[in-house]
């Protein structure tokens, strides 16, 4: 039993947590594991498909680079009877099965964990790559949680940026220009990954400003550790061992005609289409609730506290 | 021995790589017992069509002793442009693919003024055309993906219903080799009625024979494969066909054409070519033309085989039609190269793709063993060159 | 006497801020060689790319059988029959001979597509007129002697008759047997009734082959005579010291 | 005139371009109210420094007729292989760079051998090296990001306590002040030795002064900015200082070293630099040497600036990289070229993001406006070049 | 009789396929000046390219005062006083003259940096000897007329004391006053016993300067004659067919 795996870019880290959890549950159950890997392009992907197809894949698992320009794909392993899953970003088309923490939700996600600790105040916007589709989801999201208090007055964005390639080098220009701007009067920043928000902790404690709340997302390493430092508020945390472990153990149920266990009918996407699916919960992590990333073994707890204040820990570091 | 079968040294090469080609997909085939199927072939021939497309008119631009850096955004912009107008401005595709095609024109005359009538260095005109391209890409739609749904459009990026099926690819093939036959020996007639003497017969049979028996061999295999339950295998895919075309198109502006010949004349010699009367500005800027008419092709098999212009359409991929040129054995230097090389350049790029794919290598390996083959080629390129007497420096 | 083919007046072109040419006048008759003759930088190479249209000028008048014609570009020049065998010979390298005999004047076919082997049955012949063991003509000319690239050059303007030939500096590489060789050509093109603008830096050319000399000087054309009113003595005398030699009449011949 | 003053051509180029640059500034201070303020100053300068310090390098090796596109990965593959040994291998700060350093030399060397050794197109040989060390790069950490944590580390790449402080800043410019005015004095002194005629007293005294004023206003600029409640004002900041230190040695190498003589040689006719016993191999050598050990030192501040090494680091970055040269003045034909105009480049370059990216100018603009900038730079040139004279074709 | 300067015995070297030089042999004394001749493309160039060191050679021997060298170089022959003004003449156009003088043998300070003071003031001495009207020393060499430039190409033979020297037609682009600087030179080098090789199409300057001849075929070197025993029918007959002249004594000198 192969199952073909369609990644859509290496550059995240997160990615290879994602992969292991896969391959280690398909290993578990004696089936063969496929892998592409389209370093971000999404012409490149539907060669990637094609190829996995010819290796002899019976389940497509699809993290998709841009769920239009994935179509073609899906239609071919359709009619070749090949099941397909939506990995973590959402392929609308009929008979896909998708697995997920939803993208518009992270970015609710993101947008709550920094709204709850500043309420009120100045406001940046660190959106993801202006050529990966899923910025401007998480995007939306984050405007349905900030809307209100946008209304109200409480919240006033202050800038609002791309960030080409979603390049932290980029991420840090671009805040210390807004930085200039403001001023330097910024409470909080909305940055909607963990390598974007690097570059802007980056810019931040080169101004020397403290305590200013940010977002990210991906439970990369380096960002759990400045949660735990405290220059990071919020890293959203898809448990990708969660989602991988899923994932293979859906594609093959799919691959055997079986019904996926646990699955649930959704219909939320922009054509209303009904689809088998699967939620996962992504975990906001804050300093309040490190413990998590750490009994789920995804960080050690002495790479987690490296460097913590000995006198106020986070309750996870004691 | 070379010059009594009237080889020349870049025919000689052609034959080289043409093997190499055959070696690389014999030795995947031994490693992976699947990449000489014609599952496999119809995928990477696909996969191959928009690179080949824009390489064939990159080669004609390296001739002339200049670069074009900004085609990758070229072909995002004119993309996304005719994904943008038929999707969100509900065009038909005719119109948004002309359109798409007056932009291109007019970002081709107007880094070709710049190059042919300032004399700005090419490198420069469109390493600046290679970031505001992609700024414009992004503007056009706000950077939001496009999806296409017309079938009919979408036939032209191959897919599920663009190919010919196996009939028809075999007729083509076949009335391809029967014209090429006819022409070598409309050749041989017209050498030996001119007082010219022609090549071996054996060595024409042979060359004929492999080569038609290539062609024929493609459209067999295009014809068996057979997606899914699909009543009928596939036959040539649209896009490989659209780029066929190209390639012959483009072969004959070389072979039979002044435009052509003076592009090979500005890159042998620039000056000269001024001095005999070549109008240089004007060819400069159909060539700038040209190269914007096959970006706005390959933009329309790009989204087409996408369903979707999105505006990352065509990153990085100036680098892979430079290399596929270079690896074709185009002289960065100028004056020498042909299209047919672009064609088994930009083939030994997707063939190490792919097959590396199917070896599951890993996508750091893979971009280290690209780059080093293209830096091979070349290297191979210069050794024959010296070996084959060829003045250098 | 007779209408000058060719006639330029006043000539002026500069480069950036160098005057490389500053009121320069000549004429050539039908059936003359003239000499153009100076030092090096005099102008002279310039003086002649304007005629043939490489170079556009910024005043002056260039007339041909008396008639002001307007010459911008190689082509317009090559069709008043003007042809030039440039001192660098202009000929494309990484192309074969026949190519570059017909070089921006291709044979083509009633479908407008090159005629290949016309141009190179063609090519043939006029090769064989002045170099009959020349046969690798399918070779990029790269590879060929100096010699034999010079035999290019030349037939190009051998073969699309010209009226008017400007030869730069024709002998300066060439062997003893191919300077005899462009000797008796030009000889062959004169008694056609060619006229032939010649530069040279080689006394004994100039004295052999032309009737009238013409010595320039820092861009202008500061005297013409006949060549057997004068000796080498005064001839350098004016190259190098700008002098005019007494009691010898200038001959511009200008005007019919 | 101008050769009364003994002005080239490029100074005269320099000249305008600084010109250009107050202008830039001003007028974006004039829509923002903040562009000339110290912070901003003092951030934009940190900015440019990376792609500064590779510039002064790139802007020999185009001088040399060469390219290198392959600056961008370099940058990313020494950058996370610094951060990797540090952060997972837990390696000490020097050692680290010590290894990053070594890989880059062996890159350099590699590159350079087929470059200068066997004859290979620079432009091909990096744009190989673009691809595989960018797959290098991911290789080395499976991708991870690497954190930086060592303060002393992190001040190489500037920030909170990576300035010297007003005072050493002051001291400094006031140094090279003295040291300018004191040269200045000892070159009038000699060429009088010399029977040469020096350039009128107050051209001297004008120049010297402006460039006094602009060390002196940098450095009391600078000094100037507080960050919070810092008790102290910030000074120049370690990468501008690790930039200026470059620019100095590589100034020092192009105009009183034989290497940086063989350089121009090379660029301007490099058969002739062969044939007067240039050894041209090894000065090509040596020249993609000096780039990877500024490659190295411009990857230790990114990485310390940025608190981590990831692996998308200078992706890209080799065209800001050449950007910055061409834009200085650098021609790509070779031969001619300053690294002051490099660093003047570079600011161009930053303050048109740096402004934009004030005035909220959406990206997609930002991207048209940069690459059309660069066009506008060497349209310039080519006009410029025509104006005083400069043979062009 | 004196032991040879340098001489060259058995000389090859290809070029890809290409048999440029076969089995070449000459010497020239102190003194002496050996005029190379041949038809274009015989070989000159490329024969003395390898004494010169801008090429190896593939087989052959080179000695300098009858010791066995090993020349593969252009510095290890600067270094034995072989010094050589190219028919292309090696100027960095982007460079100015006193640069270009010292390119490759610059004058250092005690610091190791570059002298330019004493460099320019090395040259201005030596430029004055050849051209005292040469003032702009200081612009790029691409701004210079051509005779200026081949004032330079020389200079750079004659300030580094060549004993030596390969001058590879020096006159082929020159004006008439150039070219008498030239002759003048050669007189002058000559009397400093610097051997000397000159390359040259031009017969009178042969029979002018030349105490010995070489001529050239092909790649080999098929006779070398004193001057005063030949005369220019019997010179173009070697050149052009390769005829050696009937009771002429070679004159090859090539021992002690
Ligand atoms: N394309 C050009 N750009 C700038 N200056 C030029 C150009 N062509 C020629 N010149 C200048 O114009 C002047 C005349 O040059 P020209 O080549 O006509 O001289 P010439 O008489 O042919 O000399 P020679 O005997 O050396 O061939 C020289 O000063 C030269 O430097
Ligand atoms: N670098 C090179 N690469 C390949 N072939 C070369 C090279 N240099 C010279 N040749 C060939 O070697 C042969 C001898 O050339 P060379 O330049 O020595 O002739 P020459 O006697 O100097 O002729 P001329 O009088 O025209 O200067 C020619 O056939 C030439 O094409
Ligand atoms: O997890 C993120 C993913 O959703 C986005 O598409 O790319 C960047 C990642 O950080
Ligand atoms: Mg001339
Ligand atoms: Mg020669």
């Amino acid at each position: 039993q192969t199952v073909g795996v369609s990644w859509s870019n290496f550059q995240e880290e997160r990615w290879k947590t994602d992969e292991k959890a896969i391959k280690d549950e398909l290993a578990k159950a004696g089936a063969t594991y496929a892998s592409a890997d389209a370093g971000g392009s999404p012409e490149k992907q539907l060669g990637d498909i094609d190829s996995l197809i010819a290796k002899g894949a019976k389940v497509l698992i699809v993290l998709a680079m841009d769920k239009d320009a994935i179509q073609p794909a899906i239609a071919k392993a359709k009619a070749r009877n090949i099941p397909v899953i939506a990995y973590d970003r959402l392929i609308e088309a009929p008979g896909v099965f998708y697995i997920t923490f939803d993208n518009q939700e992270v970015g609710r996600m993101q947008a709550r964990g920094v709204f709850a600790v500043k309420p009120k105040g100045q406001y940046v916007m660190i959106k993801g790559s202006p050529t990966d589709p899923n910025a401007d989801f998480l995007r939306a999201g984050q405007q349905e949680v900030l809307e209100a208090a946008i209304k109200k007055g409480d919240v006033k964005i202050v800038g609002e940026e791309y960030t080409e390639g979603w390049k932290p080098e980029v991420a840090q220009r671009n805040m210390e220009q807004i930085l200039t701007r403001a001023g330097g009067k910024v409470d909080a920043v909305v940055a909607s990954n963990d390598g974007t928000a690097g570059g802007v902790i980056a810019a931040l404690s080169a101004r020397g400003l403290k305590g200013v709340a940010v977002s990210g997302q991906d439970g990369d390493r380096a960002a759990l550790n400045r949660v735990a430092l405290g220059t990071q508020t919020v890293s959203v945390w898809k448990d990708a061992r969660d989602l991988g472990r899923e994932a293979a153990k859906a594609a093959l149920q799919m691959a055997a005609a079986k019904p996926v266990a646990g699955a649930t009918k959704w219909s939320g996407g922009e054509k209303k289409l009904t689809m088998d699916a699967m939620f996962l919960k992504a975990v906001p992590i804050t300093r309040a609730n490190l413990d998590v990333v750490i009994k789920a073994g995804h960080i050690g707890k002495a790479e987690l506290c490296k460097g913590v204040n000995a006198a106020d820990p986070p309750a996870a570091c004691k | 021995m070379l010059s009594r079968l009237q080889l020349s040294a870049l025919d000689l090469r052609l034959a080289i790589m043409a093997a190499v080609l055959g070696v690389l997909g014999l030795a995947f085939h031994a490693l992976t017992g699947q990449f000489l199927t014609p599952e496999n072939l119809y995928n990477i021939a696909q996969q191959t069509a928009v690179v080949g497309i824009m390489a064939a008119a990159m080669a004609l631009v390296i001739v002339a002793r200049h670069i074009d850096l900004s085609v990758g955004s070229a072909l995002g912009l004119v993309g996304v442009l005719i994904a943008f107008l038929m999707y969100t401005k509900g065009w038909h595709p005719v119109p948004a693919c002309l359109a798409g095609l007056a932009v291109a024109l007019l970002v081709g005359v107007y880094q070709g003024w710049l190059v042919a009538g300032l004399g700005v260095a090419s490198f420069v005109v469109t390493l600046g055309g290679l970031m505001s391209l992609r700024g414009a890409a992004f503007l056009v739609a706000s950077g939001k993906t496009q999806p296409i749904t017309d079938p009919w459009f979408l036939m032209l990026g191959g897919g599920l219903d663009g190919a010919i099926g196996p009939l028809p690819s075999l007729v083509l093939a076949g009335l391809l080799s029967l014209w090429l036959v006819a022409r070598t020996a409309q050749r041989r007639h017209q050498q030996r009625a001119h007082g010219v003497l022609p090549r071996p017969l054996w060595f024409d049979v042979i060359a004929n024979g492999l080569f038609c028996a290539a062609a024929l061999g493609f459209a067999l295999a295009m014809g068996a494969y057979r997606i899914g339950d699909k009543p009928q295998g596939q036959g040539i895919p649209v896009p490989v066909l659209i780029w066929a075309v190209v390639v012959g198109a483009v072969s004959f502006l070389v072979n039979r054409t002044r435009f052509g010949r003076y592009v090979y004349a500005i890159g042998g010699n620039p000056e000269a070519a001024l001095l005999v009367g070549i109008p240089v500005r004007r060819v400069m800027l159909q060539l700038f033309m040209l190269l914007a008419v096959l970006v706005t092709v390959a933009a329309i098999v790009a989204v087409a085989r996408l369903n979707a212009g999105t505006n990352s359409l065509g990153t990085n991929q100036e680098l892979y039609v430079i290399a596929a040129a270079v690896i074709g054995g185009v002289a960065l230097s100028g004056g020498s190269g042909t299209v047919l090389g672009t064609v088994l350049g930009a083939l030994i790029i997707q063939f190490l793709e792919g097959g590396l794919l199917l070896l599951d290598v890993d996508i750091g390996w893979r971009m280290v063993i690209v780059g080093q083959v293209l830096i091979v080629a070349v290297v191979f390129d210069v050794l024959f060159r010296r070996a084959t007497g060829e003045r250098v420096a | 006497m007779s209408v000058p083919l060719v006639s330029m007046r006043g000539i002026d072109k500069a480069f950036g801020g160098v005057q490389a040419v500053q009121g320069a006048s000549l004429a050539v008759h039908p059936g003359e060689v003239l000499a153009l003759l100076g030092h090096n930088g005099a102008g002279k190479s310039t003086l002649m790319k304007i005629l043939a249209g490489a170079y556009g000028h910024d005043a002056g008048e260039i007339r041909v059988d008396g008639r002001p014609v307007h010459i911008r570009t190689p082509v317009q020049a090559q069709a008043l029959g003007i042809e030039t065998i440039y001192q660098t010979l202009a000929l494309a390298d990484n192309l074969d001979a026949v190519t570059n005999l017909f070089l921006g004047r291709e044979l083509r076919t009633r479908w407008g597509t090159l005629d290949d082997y016309a141009m190179e049955a063609a090519a043939r012949a006029v090769f064989r007129k002045l170099n009959p063991n020349f046969q690798n003509i399918r070779v990029p000319v790269r590879a060929l002697s100096g010699g034999q690239r010079q035999v290019v050059a030349i037939s190009r303007a051998l073969y699309f008759n010209a009226r008017v030939l400007i030869m730069d500096e024709p002998c300066a590489a060439l062997g003893p047997e191919e300077t005899r060789m462009v000797h008796d050509l030009v000889r062959t093109l004169q008694a056609q009734d060619v006229g032939i603008l010649l530069i040279s830096h080689d006394m004994p050319d100039v004295f052999a082959l032309s009737d009238r000399l013409c010595v320039m000087k820092n861009g202008c054309t500061i005297g013409t005579y006949r060549t057997k009113d004068v000796d080498e003595e005064a001839v350098l005398g004016m190259i190098i010291a700008g002098r005019l030699p007494e009691g010898v009449a200038p001959c511009m011949r200008l005007d019919a």
